[in-house]
């Protein structure tokens, strides 16, 4: 019974966290909503890459080219031609916000299910490796196709509508219980949606058909294959739900932004998100998410109360200063997860059992394994 | 208990929970207490005063890289800036307020800067220093929301078009552009020449490539160019396929190091043809390498600012207040354009004062009603009057010099070249 | 054609100062199955070490205390980090290389900051004439230590009890375990090899024709990734040919980019990856690697 | 109850990096019967099962089910056609529950794809209960369910092998691969073990191929026996006439490997004694 108190009591923290989430935007000013709206499209993007590097065990570092094909595909669909600077004219769709963020969600999918002839064929950390070449070519992309992203000068993205009612700070004016919800308080809240149904669906994945599939694929393919999941097809459609909710992520992003530049897109990026997914428990969804606050959070929140931690250097001195302390907290973070706590943060709070993930630090309880050559791929 | 079935969790709790929420959200509502209107406008003896201004001071903001690839010119340009505020303080400050910096460090991070900024926003009345381009253009529909009134460290025509922001010096093309005319008056190169152009993929090197691209159709040059990355640190194929082309001189708008690498290359393999960089080509550090020789031999430099041992009496006080305060610091030229610009800042400041306007609207008038900036001949005269043109079209020129201080001796003080006179900005007639 | 054959040389002897790195990638995989997302910080400790003690040592001393810290710091990572958790997917380890990387390279750019560091190596800016070409003298050194490392650590790889034991290790661990090889030691002597070469080539990516070490030099080892995998991640021979084609290629994509314009520019790193993906679709394993080995 | 068909294997040839794992190997498994596959160590019976499961291609030959070629499919392609294995070394997925494991089995049965099971379509619902239940049936049957709960990396390794023996039942195959059932198992597990064999046989009336060092069990309990020895087949017949085959006995005692000889010592001990 005691399986089924704890289950109760993590249900009980969970809709208190979302009580409180939901009515933060009443009390708490700009700098942390924008903070807020960061971590709910980071998390949102980590559950992403939790599922293929976590749950299938496929090492991805392209996880920033697929934000940005939700960036920049919402930006361009929804997007008006204009004139950007430099000369430069920006093409764009013109289409509704709404259907325009769909379809960028599903231009990332094809991204991943364009990728994933070689994500079938490769295994462990060639996979890691090819995985980086996405990020490098998206770049070189990014910063060419102006007409499309208006190269490393961004290009404004359209603010969201849902059915007539914009995220931005009037149209309609909007004022609830004595606070007037502008742009950031209105995004919190799409934001915080998105996140509980990504949350939800990833949730309900993991517990069902295609989650154990997954995990199978993780501990061994060739058990998998033998208990009849199609390998190959699988590691593709881990893929393209990653890059969807990377794309999803992307697209949160732009609205964030409300100008997304071609340099956050980059090879840290996607290492940060690597780093999410590590610090909070690999295989987790909701080490997932604790994890994308926490990297998403620090060096803001470092930054925000600088002035009162005195061991930081403060602005203009020499020294370690809020931002390398903070890279150094979650640098150090993934070292000691996956030495000590392969479960990561999320394991400290609780969650165990079939959430842990690819790493173990104890001894393999498959026993020894044998080797073979093979001369073709078989699977 | 062993089979249950956690999917029978059902909707119906959910949908319990989803109401005890709600009614939760309702009553801890009802007590909130978050305040509106940190970035209203008040009137106090007469002035009417915006965001971050007090009876006793104003406080401008400043979102900068003091950690990333841009941290020593982040940090010499808020140096700077503080100490010309620090002296004008002491002066007595503008509107009998004192002038307060709230620096904050983004260490290069676009999230972290557009997280940072509405940190910033609501206490501070404008941005007296705004780093980096990918910085300035994801905070761009921001600044315009906010009004911010904002100088950017970032001297590309791209700017232009945003009516908030005031660029302290004219824009990078305008630099090459007076370079390159100032190189076809001292004969080094003539019509018909080529020219090769090393420039950095990004808004540095592709703004720097329209000022090339307008001289040389205008003065007949046969222009080649050659993109790079920022992280190459190596330029012998760039410099190899310019040598092949046959060119007279080089133009580089590169990082520091891909200077440096160029100057040696071009040494090394016998080329020896001039390099024209301009304004963040150079740091002083480069002459202490095995390139410095080279550097001294080839480099020249355009900019529209002083360099730091600039014999400007602007120039001249910002060195003596940097040496007192940072005796040991190595010197650069960014706090003498942190100076430069600070003073800028605050000339806008007294003409918003006279106005008896201290608000962010009543700082867009002051800036457009500047006509004539004075800065001590650290910069040219500035004139914020046309939206979308920049506010000065001198440039000088300097070469790399290890005797002088901060490693840039003035070789063609501040001017106007005709070609720049005639140059028409991309962004002409936008930004209003 | 002269314009051909700068550009090839260019790249050849940039490749393979890529060589070296992608070595070292090599060496650690045939000895542990981990990648090391870290030899790039590792490559930036060593020649920060070189370029900050060459006042001192002078330029050859400063190398060897450079390399001994590059080793060393190699060898702090094996010991504290990699060995420990024996049993731990090769995956997580490569991930927590990762973490190393990002402890490191924060420290070192930091102390870096702006400045470009020289080495005070003998070659400086002098040049050698080959024929028609001017290649700099540092380049032209860096090749012969390139080659001169590369055909010892062949012979080491081939002759001393330590190469045996890691291709027995590389080649099924578990039976040269059972024939008395220290799994220990083939791992420790791995990293130490990994960040002597990463060493040396950090030095010579501070050689003329650049001008020195500077805080993004780093990044140039990622380069070497696309090289290590191209030539087949657990192929000795197959680094280095790796980091030559890698570097060929970069230096004619850049040479000849006017006449592929409509690929955009700069195609130098860009093609890197390209070239690496291509080689992947066609062989998963790169050019001279093993197929992989499969578990049951 | 179906009658399983036959599974034949015609002239299978497995060549790796010019080794000969498999030479030319033929036999047929009858319907409904236990039929094993035994040899000395190295002989070829774990690459067999793997070719016949589809893991490693075969250079040469053909296996058949029925009239079904496997030769050339995929794994999971062979799998739905009706053959389940176990691993000689357990491959169960240690951090999941063992329902979780036996839920995989049912891969093939279900159909809910990632958007019904992550929307929880009452579709999917409602097929993830029902298979739940037959799951549940089969724990029960082999005496495993007790354990449903527990991460399979925390059982016994004795536990492990019927969760694996489970697991491959799940698949509701036709034919039943038991690869090593009783390798590492005590006399008593071991016991155990063979009588759930002969129960599934009894109850299900699937044919089961085993590989298997242990000649008390094998003996015990297969109706026919393949010998391979260097991926030949050197005999084939009912274990009494595998027994008295003097070839078999020379490949066993040829090795001399300690348990090879223990299994040849085995080879002349009376019928049954592991199942008894």
């Amino acid at each position: 019974m005691s399986e089924l108190l704890r289950r109760h009591a993590s249900r009980a923290v969970i809709i208190a966290l979302v009580v409180v989430l939901a009515a933060l935007p009443l009390y708490v000013g700009a700098f942390w909503l924008q903070l807020g709206l960061f971590v709910f499209a980071a998390a949102i993007g980590a559950i992403g890459l939790n599922l293929v590097t976590g749950t299938a065990g496929q090492l991805s570092l392209a996880h920033a080219f697929f934000l940005a094909i939700g960036a920049y595909g919402y930006a361009y669909l929804s997007g008006t031609a204009t004139s950007i600077g430099g000369g430069v004219v920006v093409d764009g769709r013109e289409l509704p916000p709404l259907l325009a963020a769909a379809l960028a969600v599903a231009l990332a999918g094809l991204a991943g299910l364009l990728f994933s002839p070689i994500a079938g064929r490769l295994r462990g950390i060639y996979l890691g490796v090819a995985s980086l070449s996405l990020v490098f070519i998206g770049q070189h992309v990014l910063l060419n196709a102006k007409d499309i992203t208006g190269g490393f000068y961004g290009r404004n993205a359209a603010p969201f509508q849902l059915f007539g009612f914009t995220f931005t700070d009037e149209d309609p004016d909007l004022t609830v219980l004595g606070v007037r919800f502008g742009q950031r308080e209105r995004l919190w809240y799409l934001g915080l949606v998105l996140l509980i149904l990504c949350y939800l669906f990833a949730t309900n994945v993991l517990r069902g058909r295609p989650g154990r599939a997954l995990q199978t694929i993780r501990d061994s393919e060739i058990a998998a294959a033998t208990m009849g999941v199609n390998v190959r097809a699988y590691k593709a459609w881990a893929f393209v739900l990653s890059s969807m909710y990377a794309g999803l992520a992307g697209v949160l992003v732009a609205l964030a932004f409300q100008r997304p530049v071609p340099d956050y897109f980059n090879l840290t990026l996607s290492i940060t998100y690597l780093a999410m997914i590590v610090i909070g428990g690999l295989g987790s969804v909701r080490g997932a998410v604790i994890g994308a606050a926490f990297v998403t959070a620090l060096p803001l929140v470092l930054t925000h109360y600088s002035d009162h931690l005195t061991f930081l250097a403060q602005p203009g001195e020499s020294g370690v200063g809020a931002a390398d302390f903070a890279k150094y907290v979650y640098g150090g973070l993934v070292i000691v997860v996956i030495l000590v706590a392969p479960g990561g943060l999320a394991g400290l709070f609780g969650a165990r059992g079939r959430q842990t993930g690819v790493t173990t630090d104890q001894p393999d309880p498959t026993g020894p394994s044998s080797s073979v050559m093979v001369k073709e791929d078989p699977l | 208990m062993r089979t249950r079935n956690p999917y029978q969790a059902g909707t119906r709790r959910t949908l319990r929970a989803a109401l005890a929420c709600a009614t939760v959200v309702a009553l801890v509502a009802a007590c909130s207490t978050k305040s509106n209107g940190g970035g209203s406008d008040k009137s106090n003896g007469g002035i009417k005063t915006g965001p971050g201004v007090t009876d006793s001071t104003i406080t401008l903001g400043v979102l900068t890289d003091l950690s990333g690839v841009f941290a020593v010119l982040g940090k010499t340009v808020t140096q700077g800036a503080q100490l010309y505020f620090d002296k004008l303080n002491k002066d007595g400050g503008i509107c009998g307020r004192q002038i307060k910096l709230l620096v904050k460090d983004d260490g290069y991070d676009v999230q972290k800067a557009v997280g940072l900024y509405p940190d910033m926003e609501s206490s501070v009345l404008g941005m007296e220093q705004l780093l980096g381009s990918p910085i300035n253009a994801a905070l761009k529909q921001n600044i315009e929301t906010d009004k911010m009134f904002t100088i950017p460290v970032s001297w590309a025509s791209t700017i232009l078009d945003n009516p908030n922001n005031m660029i302290v010096g004219t824009t990078y093309d305008l630099e090459l552009i007076n370079g390159i005319s100032w190189m076809v008056d001292k004969g080094m190169i003539k019509r018909g020449d080529a020219v090769g152009h090393i420039y950095l993929e990004g808004e540095y090197g592709e703004d720097g490539y329209l000022g090339s691209k307008f001289a040389a159709k205008e003065l007949g040059l046969k222009l080649v160019g050659q993109k790079i990355t920022a992280t190459a640190t190596d330029v012998s194929t760039q410099i190899a396929a310019l040598k092949n082309q046959g060119v007279k001189a080089i133009l580089l708008t590169t990082t520091p190091t891909q200077t440096a690498s160029a100057a040696a290359v071009d040494a090394a393999t016998g080329l020896n043809v001039p390099l024209l960089g301009n304004n963040p080509v150079f740091v002083p550090q480069l002459l202490g390498t095995a390139a410095g020789p080279a550097l001294e031999k080839l480099l020249y430099v355009a900019a529209s600012f002083e360099p730091y041992s600039g014999d400007s009496a602007g120039a001249t006080a910002a060195r003596s207040a940097f040496e007192s305060k940072y005796p040991t610091a190595v010197p650069n030229g960014g706090s003498t354009w942190g100076w430069g610009g600070a003073e800028a800042y605050a000339t806008v400041l007294k003409k918003a004062c006279d106005n008896k306007d201290l608000t962010r609207d009543g700082l867009q008038k002051a800036f457009r009603q500047t006509t004539s900036v004075d800065t001590d001949g650290i910069l040219p005269s500035l004139d914020y009057s046309n939206p979308g043109d920049p506010p000065t079209r001198e440039a000088l020129v300097s070469k790399a010099d290890k005797s002088a201080k901060g490693g840039l001796d003035v070789v063609q003080p501040l001017k106007a070249s005709d070609l720049a006179k005639k140059y028409v900005a991309p962004e002409h007639g936008k930004g209003g | 054609m002269t314009y051909f054959g700068v550009l090839v040389i260019n790249g050849v002897s940039l490749g393979f100062i890529y060589g070296l790195i992608a070595l070292g990638f090599v060496v650690i995989y045939k000895a542990t199955e981990v990648v090391n997302f870290a030899q790039g910080s590792m490559l930036l400790l060593g020649a920060y070490i070189v370029a900050r003690t060459h006042g001192d040592l002078g330029f050859a001393g400063a190398v060897l205390l450079g390399v001994a810290a590059g080793a060393a710091g190699a060898l702090v990572i094996e010991f504290v980090l990699v060995r420990r958790p024996r049993h731990a997917d090769p995956i997580a380890l490569a991930i927590l290389t990762i973490g190393v990387d990002i402890v490191l390279s924060t420290e070192l750019t930091r102390r870096i900051g702006q400045d470009v560091l020289s080495f005070g190596d003998p070659w400086g800016n002098d040049t050698v004439d080959l024929g028609p070409f001017t290649v700099p003298q540092a380049r032209m050194g860096a090749m012969a230590v390139s080659v001169g490392l590369v055909v010892l650590f062949f012979a080491a790889f081939k002759y001393t009890s330590w190469g045996v034991a890691t291709r027995a290790t590389a080649e099924d661990s578990e039976a040269a375990a059972l024939m008395g090889i220290r799994r220990g030691r083939v791992s420790m002597v791995a990293w130490i090899v990994a960040g002597a070469l990463a060493t040396v080539a950090g030095v010579f990516l501070g050689t003329a024709p650049s001008p020195g070490l500077n805080n993004s030099s780093n990044l140039t080892a990622l380069n070497a990734f696309p090289a290590a995998v191209v030539g087949g991640l657990d192929s000795t021979g197959g680094a280095v040919a790796g980091g030559v084609l890698i570097g060929v290629v970069q230096s004619l994509m850049d040479g000849y980019n006017d006449n592929l314009s409509f690929l955009g520019s700069p195609l130098g790193d860009v093609s890197a990856y390209a070239v690496m993906l291509v080689v992947l679709l066609w062989r998963p394993s790169g050019l001279f690697g093993t197929r992989e080995v499969v578990r049951v | 109850m179906s009658e399983s068909p036959p599974l034949s294997v015609e002239g299978i040839t497995v060549r790796f990096a010019g080794i000969v794992a498999l030479d030319n190997v033929s036999f047929e498994v009858e319907p409904g019967s236990i039929h094993a596959v035994i040899g000395p160590n190295g002989a070829g019976k774990s690459t067999c099962f793997n070719v016949l499961t589809g893991v490693y291609r075969a250079s040469a030959g053909t296996v058949r089910l029925g009239d079904v070629r496997l030769t050339g499919l995929r794994p999971h392609q062979i799998t739905r056609l009706g053959l389940g294995r176990t691993f000689q070394n357990i491959a169960l997925s240690p951090r999941q529950s063992v329902l979780e494991n036996l839920m995989l089995a049912r891969h093939l049965l279900t159909r809910a794809g990632f958007v019904s099971t992550g929307l929880r379509l009452p579709n999917a619902t409602r097929e993830a209960r029902r298979h739940r239940a037959r799951v549940c049936e089969i724990a029960e049957f082999v005496g495993i369910a007790p354990l449903l709960d527990v991460p399979a990396g925390l059982l016994s390794y004795g536990d492990q092998k019927r969760v694996e023996l489970s697991r491959a039942l799940c698949l509701e195959p036709k034919v039943l691969l038991l690869d090593e059932p009783v390798a590492g198992l005590n006399a008593e597990e071991s016991r155990t073990m063979a009588q759930e064999i002969l129960d599934v046989r009894a109850g299900l009336g699937i044919s089961v191929l085993i590989v298997e060092h242990n000649m008390g069990l094998v003996m015990g309990i297969a109706d026919r026996i393949t010998v391979l020895d260097f991926g030949r087949c050197i005999s084939h017949g009912s274990p009494a006439e595998v027994q008295r085959d003097p070839a078999v006995i020379r490949a066993y005692l040829g090795t001399g490997r300690g348990e090879d000889a223990a299994a040849a010592a085995q080879l002349g001990a009376p019928h049954g004694e592991a199942a008894q």
